[in-house]
């Protein structure tokens, strides 16, 4: 018995005792008994079968209504589930059982290759980097390179139909180590680098890029539509796209 | 002979208090410490104030009755039972001066201390049975939520990842435009597809509308807007067409002249590319 | 602060509904989120697992008592186990819920005597059972234990043979509903009689049991191979020890 009271997280240090007693009489025992029913199952219970396991008499019909009004301003709800009660996380709480996971990924040659042209070429279209690449580019190369947070919508070519303009972000600089996008490597360095062998043809250039964040003449601000018109799927790109702008 | 599984019961059952030694079951007892404890027991004292002199001789006639009856003892109960005899024995024996090793004394104490302990974790042992168990007594929660991995990619890439595949990418296309031969749009069939287009149309309609089945191909795009345009304005010179823009990059607009000279029905008059002309 | 005093159990018995909608009002979300976390793990939490969870700037401790003491009068109680917080069905209530308990199997009077033995003298070794108990310790024995989860190889005891140190895992506690080791029933008079001492000339000094994961001076680590060289069913033991420690 004593072990029995010492396993009693001691409620209130002053006058347990008689305070206990208060409270016992004013909550009714059913509720004690019904949340550790409820809480201890390992299913739903239906209420025969909390019938069956509660004292004679007692009504468990409004020991359930009273056990739910008493929990549904808390972390944890009395939820009916097909007829069935359980005890369950708060709905709005939801977030707090999920944990992010970092997966690493890496980039697809296509990928890089997209990236390398939007960081050269900036401001760039779609139709441009097939332009450079010579192959058309998928839609999901492209919402991959946003996903990274790299690269951005940075508006819309004053042309026909009107093209997203793609640059990249703070956040490209940032990944591969680079002060400003100046640092990217011009033709010589490239050269340099082995990067670029054997015999280029005259006129062969590597563009000098810029990530100025103002639009160039032949640019125009995107609408406010555009960004959810452009992208995959809209919850996940979304979040990811904000982690990678969280640096700008 | 240890015999360590063997449940309690049969050690109570071998000994009842009042006629120790008589009934020997060895197999109830987890060694000599074990038949010692229960022997000391039926001593009905405090296992300090123990008279290990009399708990030695309750041992020996122990495994004498043992003997007598050809059970089997293993070994360390016989060796326990030397051990006593000799114990007994100094205890009985003034000690003369200074002997060797402990003092008869010092192993008698020993023995009631190893006891007690035997005998304080065998309370122990019960305490903590008694207590309230996990999933006996008191639960955790019956239906766990458990928290869910949300799998966030994290991409990576080197600057030399992204540099190669620039260099050769750009390497390789250069090496494939230069083969291929230019694809350009000449004026004369940007002026037939406009013929058959613009023809259809009394209102006015954008122009790139009119095209945008010619520009899938990227490289096509240039060519055709310019040979268009050009073709255009042919077009309004000879008093085919009309055209309008609202203003420098704004969408350009083409109708097909009206046959009478009346001006437009829709309020403004259009900045037509004829009167530039 | 100044919710934790509002939380602590009503002190007198004036207007307890009036009291109550107060409380709800009052009840800092911080408690929703804990109660939430502590209600979905299936293992106990510890402080400092329960903080990174939570918002920041949340008092993790004063939270922890607030809802300890909110739940005191319950069906459910907040407990310490093993230095960590999980909800548990209040001890009073067996008698409902162990109506449909599988009795588990039941450990032997030699296994429950030297889990005893391990759990007061740890960190001990298989020869000092032996010493204790008068009598040679079966293989079978150990692996029984093991196989609960309950005792854990500590490390090697600095000593001729090297041999292998055992202590209790938090397991142990979280089954028998301890806080800590010092918390065993009867601890105190063992050691005051001075019985938890290994040699025989008493009163030297007075060893307390530890089950601290820290080697002791005269504890070595064990090698890798030493596992599963002790252990019986390998796979099951450390599963069964990890559910245990799962949580860490």
């Amino acid at each position: 018995m004593t072990a029995l009271a010492e396993q009693r997280p001691a409620p209130a240090d002053d006058a347990s005792d008689e305070e206990g007693v208060v409270r016992q009489e004013a909550r009714p025992e059913e509720l004690r008994l019904l949340e550790a029913l409820l809480f201890a199952a390992s299913e739903p219970l239906d209420e025969a079968k909390l019938k069956e396991r509660l004292p004679e008499g007692v009504d468990v019909r409004a020991a359930l209504r009273a056990l739910q009004a008493e929990y549904a301003p808390r972390g944890v709800n009395l939820v009916r589930v097909a007829g069935k009660w359980a005890f369950r996380t708060a709905n709005d709480l939801a977030w707090l059982l999920s944990k992010d996971v970092v997966e690493p990924k890496k980039l697809s040659r296509a990928a890089l290759e997209t990236l390398a042209i939007i960081a050269y070429h900036q401001p760039v279209t779609r139709a441009e980097i097939e332009e450079i690449r010579g192959v058309s580019t998928s839609k999901g190369t492209i919402d991959v390179l946003l996903e990274t947070g790299w690269i951005r919508l940075r508006g819309r070519r004053k042309a026909p139909g009107r093209p997203v303009t793609f640059g990249t972000s703070e956040a490209f600089l940032a990944h591969f180590g680079l002060d400003s996008i100046s640092d990217l490597p011009g033709l010589e360095e490239l050269k340099g680098a082995g990067l670029l062998e054997g015999g280029l043809p005259p006129g062969f250039s590597v563009p000098a890029p810029s990530d100025d964040p103002g639009l160039r003449e032949d640019e125009e601000p995107l609408e406010p539509g555009d960004l959810d018109l452009t992208l995959g799927p809209p919850a996940e790109r979304i979040e990811s796209a904000g982690e990678g702008a969280g640096e700008e | 002979m240890t015999a360590e599984d063997q449940p309690f019961e049969a050690q109570q059952a071998a000994v009842p208090a009042d006629e120790p030694a008589l009934i020997v079951d060895v197999e109830g007892f987890e060694g000599p410490l074990d038949l010692l404890l229960t022997l000391a027991r039926q001593q009905k004292v405090d296992l300090t104030k123990i008279s290990i002199l009399a708990l030695a001789d309750q041992y020996l006639a122990f495994i004498e009755a043992a003997r007598k009856l050809h059970l089997e003892l293993a070994a360390d109960y016989l060796v326990m039972a030397a051990w006593l005899a000799y114990l007994k024995s100094r205890l009985l024996i003034p000690t003369t001066g200074e002997s060797e090793g402990p003092s008869a004394a010092d192993m008698a104490t020993a023995l009631a201390f190893r006891l007690r302990r035997l005998e304080a974790i065998r309370a122990a042992a019960e305490a903590l049975t008694a207590r309230p168990q996990l999933g006996r007594d008191f639960f955790a929660r019956g239906m766990p939520e458990p928290v869910t991995a949300v799998k966030r990619p994290e991409w990576s890439a080197t600057l030399y990842d992204l540099l190669s595949a620039y260099a050769s990418q750009r390497r390789k296309a250069l090496a494939r435009v230069r083969f291929a031969p230019r694809t350009v749009w000449s004026l004369a069939e940007a002026r037939a597809v406009l013929e058959r287009l613009v023809g259809s149309a009394q209102d006015w309609s954008r122009l790139d509308e009119f095209l945008i089945a010619y520009v899938v191909e990227p490289s096509m795009r240039a060519t055709v807007f310019a040979s268009s345009f050009a073709a255009t304005l042919e077009m309004v010179r000879e008093g085919h067409i009309e055209v309008h823009q609202d203003s420098a990059f704004a969408p350009i607009y083409v109708r097909k002249r009206v046959a009478s000279d009346a001006p437009t029905g829709d309020g403004h008059a259009p900045m037509t590319a004829a009167n530039d002309q």
